[in-house]
């Protein structure tokens, strides 16, 4: 099986290396690439949109629909990945295991046995879970804002430099997943609900597709945002700026949660209890 | 507002799912019900554009106010406009005929299911209508990962199946994207008709030809033709039976949709079909992939497993339909596609019902079942028949088209393929007829009273069956209109100079 | 010729259908089998007014839906079509009292479900005999395929099981396999498929095809059961009786003669089967199916089966007929499609009636029945007499026709298949009536006492078995009917 | 000679894509284990990202970012001064379908070791065949 592999992979290999010989050369300014399509673009873009980011303009705008899908993706993704795993009886146990904040010590609590008067000093742990690494936990809790400052940064200035919501939302995404990485995953439940992040990817692509549904309702065709300009009080090529924006700002917080949700899913295996 | 019906049809389906699942956390009856009417919408804009189409040929949509090839279009004209109709109508059929089953697979997890199952129609009615190529690729991809998921989460191997359907149409979709490369490279444009207005000046292009072969893989991949079919009889066995209704009578016929697309829209003609040589090594192609579907089918012990090959086979009728390069060959594999689609719809439909009913669909458990799911069996019939190829079932027309084709293309291989094919199908078809209708054995003179005929009766819900019965009288409507079909849309589907 | 237009054939065709519902519907017996004789008069009625229309000389068409460029559903009744449809409409009414008889009688289960089949396949019979173009002949075949299947296995047992595989691998495989891509191949030829008087294919189709044309149909009509694909129907006899005598020996069989008939003559034209000399194959073929067929049933113990050889030979009589080409020869085939069908039927309805009554299958074990069942094995003298071809029997004047047009043909060696097989008819029909009757009393197996069956079964029988004695006295309209198909077909020459 | 190595010099990156696939598609076929698998189509994908990301290279060409856009478009922009964004924009969708793709593969990984405490696909099949 082995030898089969590597020789049909050889074989491909060398056909498709065959197959560049009548490429145009690594960054030929004269292939079809550069000169039929894509110049419009380079050249249109600031008048058409007032966006100086291209990719930008031409992700949310000129191909905007690619992009209302490419969210779609993520957000099947999601669901599958939600459809697949997630488990929604969990099993009880016999006992449960507490631990007190302050001293560390681990109580175990046999069914149908009472906590101490004072519950709001225990939480509750599962078999698996290890104590907090304090040096991780703390340089943890230290990067984690600055990371998402990082992350709303790369969505708001997406317009202007390498960035956009799909970037933004993953990093904004791995801030929380660090953070579940650094404590575990029920103190990252904790602050991030799954029904949260349920609402975050749907509010979303919500926000894309309401958009594009919105300039429908304005009377121009599906994602048109120059259809924005009487709402929004500007010119029709500004809307388009601003309308790259909203979406931008959606697709930012469906992948954020997505990202969230998989790592939820995938690392508990949709226990939703102990994970990493 | 009927200038944005190409809009409609993708894009009400897509918001009803967001919507499909917030309604999965708040209250999960009305998941079905959202589903039901963004679907019902999404086929009338279907027909509403088929009416269109009718009238101008062709309905073009620009999103965003951008036209192409800067922007993305749809572009709808006679090909798609009727594949539009039929998915619509498909996707909506079966999602009334499998609202119990669903209820009774999925109870926790309607929402999602909903949800995956309108993003599935989303991307594959995306497919259908779109005209840029890239887009095509995304919608390819909502329509696979969806697959994926609802195939996973079907009985005994699902997991695994599913798994390695994700490998092989990862490597499917992945070559097409590929080969849209190539096609980007040759021409800088990702429009399909751009594409194809630029590409016969560089036809004799080593790049066009790389681009042609990487395609056409991945789509023989994605369609599974043999030898690419392994993945399919697993993951179709294994799915749970809503979801399976639903990918299967889908996925490979739009596929064959796409093929011919690229082909004829993108490639033209005149490129595709330019060396009969190749011509008809695909045409033997698809006259093994006949051949060894249906004999694969016939050692099969289970209902869906046996159908499933069985589909390997109708694949191999469309795509040498598709090949043999005349008018009556292609009008064949488009005819058939649509047919194809309706039949397969209906037998799934039945195998759900008897899963509904019976614990497992192995020829075992298939005993007595036309005393106890009269009205199920029934459709079956109809469906059996309509794959065997008895007029006055569409089935037949299809298969007229297609046998009429090899005939004035001289290609005699695949006029006996496809009689052979429509004799394996009888025997296939009439076994389960007499497991069903003969076992158990017993002396029904001394046992079978009237009285005990009635208690016995125990087919599967109303609220199922209405919907298979629909489908099976589409069956037979589709066949006595076959005409109407070929001569007012598919004739205009097919471009002027093939004859 | 003048045509009319009229819905007239299609409601004869839906008729039936459409009592199906009525049927399954109705919970209690008398009101199900009410609503079968319902369908089975109103079916005969329109049958029976249109005839006057024909014997005029006027055909009627009607177009159900376009289907392909060229070639629609569509019905059209001729002459011919006529004389098959009023001989099977006609026996369904006979058929169905007799069934009520059979059916009740033995306690048979699922009668529902046989009396909708039933309907059905009378519907799909009636399509064939008016169809008006090929692709509406072949519709109306696999219909009737699939809906004798569940007639067929009525008995849900291994042996019904066994015999319901031979039935559709003969007959569904040879329609599939030798029909379709013939019918295929004419249409990619010709571009048509509409029968005409005179064939249509003539100078289009290349000489050597015509060959294997002729014989993919004649073979691929295998409910015309011509040798080598005749097996099923001996097979096919583990049906309830009624199934045997109505669709084995009338519209099944019938239907697959009426089919190669109908195709030589409105496909082929008898102009090009003499100038491709393919009438001598068909000779030969049915000649030998004649008498093999023969041979084969006079060593047949059970009745059925020997009835069923019998029925073998003599549907290849009507093929002779038609392949003699000469108009007298084919008069005789036409009306031999109405006189062994009444006879067969009588004689089929005996067996059954004898089975009802005594329980009895084997010819070895019916001697001395004659004193215990007397009306019923007087019917069936009257039946063997008929397929024999002795007056007073009807059969005599088709194979009087059949004999003259051998002659007219000038194909003596016909004439000697026809006269030897006669004479093996009566050797295998004669002896059992002769046992019957005419035995000593300790030969005898039944007690001297008249012991007849139902009368549910007995009157249809003896109805049948009055018509083929008046029909060799008065054969009309099958006579008018057959005279106008053979003075359209040889108008021309 | 001198025009294969012009073609190589002119096209490696081509070459690069191409060998990258190809290990994607050895570790798909031959590799028993499916995360190992679920790893080479990961490779895979990214190939062909690399692949349309190097058609969008462009000689003496800048990123694709107007730096003086806020100068209310006074000065003219040349096509040739900027690489192509296109493959850009279209590989940020791949990019999102290849992880999409990763994470129900994952999921699916997770399902199948659930069910049969293995990921090698010998173990798997012996127990399939056991049942």
């Amino acid at each position: 099986m082995k030898w089969f592999g590597f020789i049909a992979v050889f074989l491909c290999g060398s056909l498709f290396i065959y197959g560049t010989v009548e490429f145009p050369g690594w960054g030929d300014p004269l292939s079809p690439t550069s000169t039929h399509v894509s110049p419009y673009y380079i050249e249109k873009t600031m008048e058409d949109t007032s966006v100086p980011n291209i990719v930008t303009a031409v992700l949310a705008d000129y191909r905007g629909y690619d992009t209302m899908f490419e969210t779609a993706v993520i957000f099947s993704a999601g669901i599958a990945c939600l459809f697949l795993l997630r488990q929604m009886k969990r099993k009880k146990t016999d006992f449960r295991l507490y631990r007190h904040t302050a001293t560390g010590i681990t109580f175990r609590i046999e069914k149908g046995g009472k906590l101490p008067p004072t519950a709001k000093e225990f939480e509750r742990i599962d078999g698996l879970w290890t104590p907090y690494d304090l040096i991780i936990k703390t340089t943890g809790r230290f990067i984690i804002p600055f990371i998402q400052i990082f992350a709303l940064y790369v969505i708001a200035h997406g317009h202007h430099s390498p960035g956009g919501g799909f970037q933004g939302g993953v990093i904004l995404g791995a801030s929380f997943v660090l953070f579940a990485i650094s404590h575990d995953l029920r103190s990252a439940l904790n602050r991030m609900s799954e029904k949260l992040t349920a609402f975050f990817y749907t509010l979303g692509v919500y926000i894309y597709a309401g958009t594009g549904a919105l300039c429908i309702l304005l009377g121009a065709n599906f994602l048109d945002y120059s259809a924005l300009a009487t709402i929004l009080f500007v010119d029709p090529v500004t809307a388009r700026s601003h309308g790259i924006l909203i979406v931008e700002i959606g697709v930012g917080i469906a992948v954020m949660a997505v990202m969230v949700i998989l790592y939820y899913n995938l690392v508990s295996a949709g226990k939703f209890d102990e994970g990493l | 507002m009927s200038q944005h019906f190409p809009a409609f049809i993708i894009v009400i389906p897509l918001i009803a799912a967001f919507f499909i699942f917030t309604a999965g956390w708040l209250k999960r009856t009305y998941c079905f019900y959202i589903a039901a009417v963004a679907l019902a919408i999404s086929l009338f804009s279907s027909f509403g554009l088929l009416l269109q189409v009718l009238q101008n040929k062709v309905v073009v949509y620009h999103f965003g106010g951008w036209s192409p090839p800067w922007g993305i279009a749809y572009r709808v004209d006679y090909l798609n406009g009727i594949v539009l109709v039929v998915s619509a109508a498909i996707a909506f059929l079966n999602l009334i005929a499998t609202k119990k089953s669903v209820e009774k697979e999925f109870i926790e997890r309607v929402g999602p299911f909903y949800a995956l199952y309108v993003l599935f129609v989303t991307g594959t009615m995306g497919i259908v209508v779109t005209g840029d190529a890239f887009n095509l690729y995304v919608l390819l991809e909502i329509a696979s990962l969806t697959g994926y998921a609802l195939i996973g989460m079907g009985t005994e191997h699902a997991a695994l199946a599913s798994l390695n359907y994700v490998f092989m149409g990862t490597i499917g979709a992945s070559f097409y994207l590929l080969g849209i490369g190539y096609l980007y490279i040759a021409t800088g444009s990702l429009n399909m008709f751009d594409i194809a207005s630029i590409l016969p000046n560089i036809f004799q292009s080593n790049v066009v030809l790389f681009a042609f072969v990487i395609c056409l893989t991945g789509l023989f991949i994605k369609m599974a033709l043999f030898p690419m079919h392994t993945w399919l009889p697993n993951a179709y066995t294994y799915s749970p039976s809503p979801a399976i209704s639903l990918i299967a009578p889908l996925t490979t016929k739009v596929m064959v949709y796409v093929m011919i697309r690229i082909l004829l829209s993108v490639f033209t003609p005149s490129f595709s079909f330019k060396s009969m040589a190749v011509n008809t090594s695909f045409v033997w192609l698809a006259v093994i992939a006949i051949v060894v579907g249906s004999i694969l089918a016939l050692s099969q012990q289970s209902l869906k497993r046996m159908l499933s090959y069985v589909m390997i086979a109708e694949i191999g009728y469309m795509v040498g339909g598709f090949w043999l390069a005349n008018r009556a060959g292609i009008t064949g594999a488009i005819l058939h596609i649509i047919n194809d689609a309706a039949m397969t719809l209906c037998v799934f439909l039945v195998a759900g019902n008897i899963l509904y009913r019976v614990p497992g669909d192995s020829f075992d458990n298939l005993k007595g079942l036309f005393r106890k799911m009269p009205f199920s069996m029934g459709a079956f019939v109809v469906g059996a028949l309509s794959i065997i190829g008895v007029p006055p079932t569409c089935g037949f027309f299809s298969k007229w088209y297609l046998i009429t084709g090899g005939i004035a293309a001289g290609h005699y291989g695949f006029v006996a393929a496809l009689l052979f094919s429509s004799l394996v199908n009888v025997v296939l078809f009439f076994r389960i007829f007499e497991i069903g209708y003969f076992e158990p054995f017993g002396d029904l003179h001394i046992s079978g009273s009237m009285d005990e005929e009635e208690k016995t009766f125990d087919d599967a819900p109303l609220g199922m069956l209405v919907p298979l019965m629909i489908v099976a009288a589409g069956l037979i409507a589709l066949g006595i209109y076959t005409d109407t079909l070929v001569t007012k849309v598919i004739q205009f589907a097919i471009p002027g100079g093939i004859s | 010729m003048e045509t009319i237009v009229s819905i007239r054939p299609f409601l004869a065709v839906l008729v039936s259908i459409l009592a199906v519902p009525l049927i399954v519907s109705t919970r209690r017996t008398n009101f199900r089998e009410g609503w079968t004789f319902f369908a089975a008069f109103a079916k005969f009625s329109i049958i029976a007014s249109m005839t006057p229309v024909i014997l005029d000389g006027v055909e009627i068409e009607y177009t159900i839906a376009q289907v392909l460029p060229s070639v629609a559903i569509k019905l059209k009744v001729d002459a011919f079509g006529m004389l098959f449809a009023l001989v099977s409409s006609f026996l369904w009414i006979v058929t169905s009292a007799y069934s009520i008889g059979y059916m009740r009688r033995l306690k048979e289960h699922s009668q529902t479900r046989y009396f909708c089949y039933f309907a059905l396949s009378l519907s799909a019979t009636i399509g064939v005999a008016f169809s008006a173009n090929l692709l509406t002949l072949y519709l109306f075949y696999e219909m009737l395929s699939f809906a004798t299947y569940p007639l067929v296995t009525h008995h849900q047992d291994m042996e019904g099981r066994s015999s319901g595989r031979k039935y559709l691998l003969f007959i569904v495989g040879s329609s599939i396999g030798l029909v379709l891509p013939a019918m295929l191949f004419i249409y990619h030829m010709t571009g048509t498929l509409e029968f005409t008087q005179q064939g249509f294919i003539a100078g289009i189709v290349p000489p050597k095809l015509i060959w294997i044309l002729v014989l993919l149909f004649v073979f691929g009509f295998a409910k015309a059961a011509v040798m080598p694909f005749h097996s099923w129907l001996p097979a096919a006899m583990v049906a309830p009786t009624p199934v045997s005598a109505l669709l084995h020996a009338v519209a099944v069989v019938k239907v697959g003669v009426f089919c190669i008939l109908r195709v030589l003559t409105g496909v082929f034209g008898t102009q090009l089967l003499f100038s491709s000399q393919m009438d001598t194959v068909v000779l030969y073929l049915a000649s030998f199916t004649i008498i093999a067929a023969s041979l084969v049933a006079l060593s047949q113990d059970s009745l059925k089966s020997r009835l069923a050889y019998s029925t073998i030979g003599q549907l290849s009589y009507i093929i002779l007929g038609a392949a003699l080409l000469s108009p007298k020869g084919m008069i005789g085939g036409m009306m031999h499609i109405a006189m062994h069908a009444f006879g067969k039927i009588t004689l089929f309805f005996c067996a059954g009636a004898i089975f009802v009554a005594t329980g009895t299958k084997n010819i070895s074990q019916m001697v001395g029945i004659g004193k215990r069942m007397p009306v019923t094995l007087s019917c069936f003298f009257i039946g063997s007499l008929s397929v024999i071809g002795i007056p007073p029997g009807g059969g005599f004047i088709s194979k009087w026709y059949l004999i003259l047009g051998t002659l007219e043909a000038d194909q003596r060696f016909m004439l000697f298949i026809l006269l030897s097989s006669s004479l093996l008819n009566a050797a295998y029909f004669l002896p059992i009536i002769y046992k019957a009757f005419f035995c000593t009393p300790e030969e005898s197996l039944f007690e001297n006492k008249i012991d007849e069956a139902p009368p549910w079964c007995l009157v249809p029988l003896t109805i049948t078995a009055i018509c083929s004695i008046f029909l060799f006295f008065y054969p009309e309209p099958f006579f008018s009917l057959a005279k106008i198909v053979s003075v359209g077909i040889f108008s021309g020459q | 000679m001198v025009d294969l190595l012009t073609i190589i010099i002119s096209k490696y990156n081509y070459w690069g894509y191409i060998v990258l696939m190809m290990i994607g598609l050895y570790a798909m076929i031959v590799k028993k284990n499916l995360v190992k698998k679920i790893i080479g189509m990961s490779i895979f994908q990214t190939a062909i990202i690399f692949f349309y990301v190097s058609i969008g290279m462009k000689k003496n060409a800048t990123i694709p970012i107007i730096s003086h856009g806020h100068d209310g478009g006074e000065h003219a922009v040349h096509a040739v001064d900027f690489i192509n964004p296109l493959p850009h924009v279209l590989m940020l969708t791949a990019i999102v379908v290849s992880v999409a793709t990763l994470g129900v593969a994952l999921a699916l990984a997770i399902k199948v070791y659930q069910q049969y405490n293995s990921l090698e696909e010998d173990e798997i099949d012996s127990q399939i065949k056991v049942k």
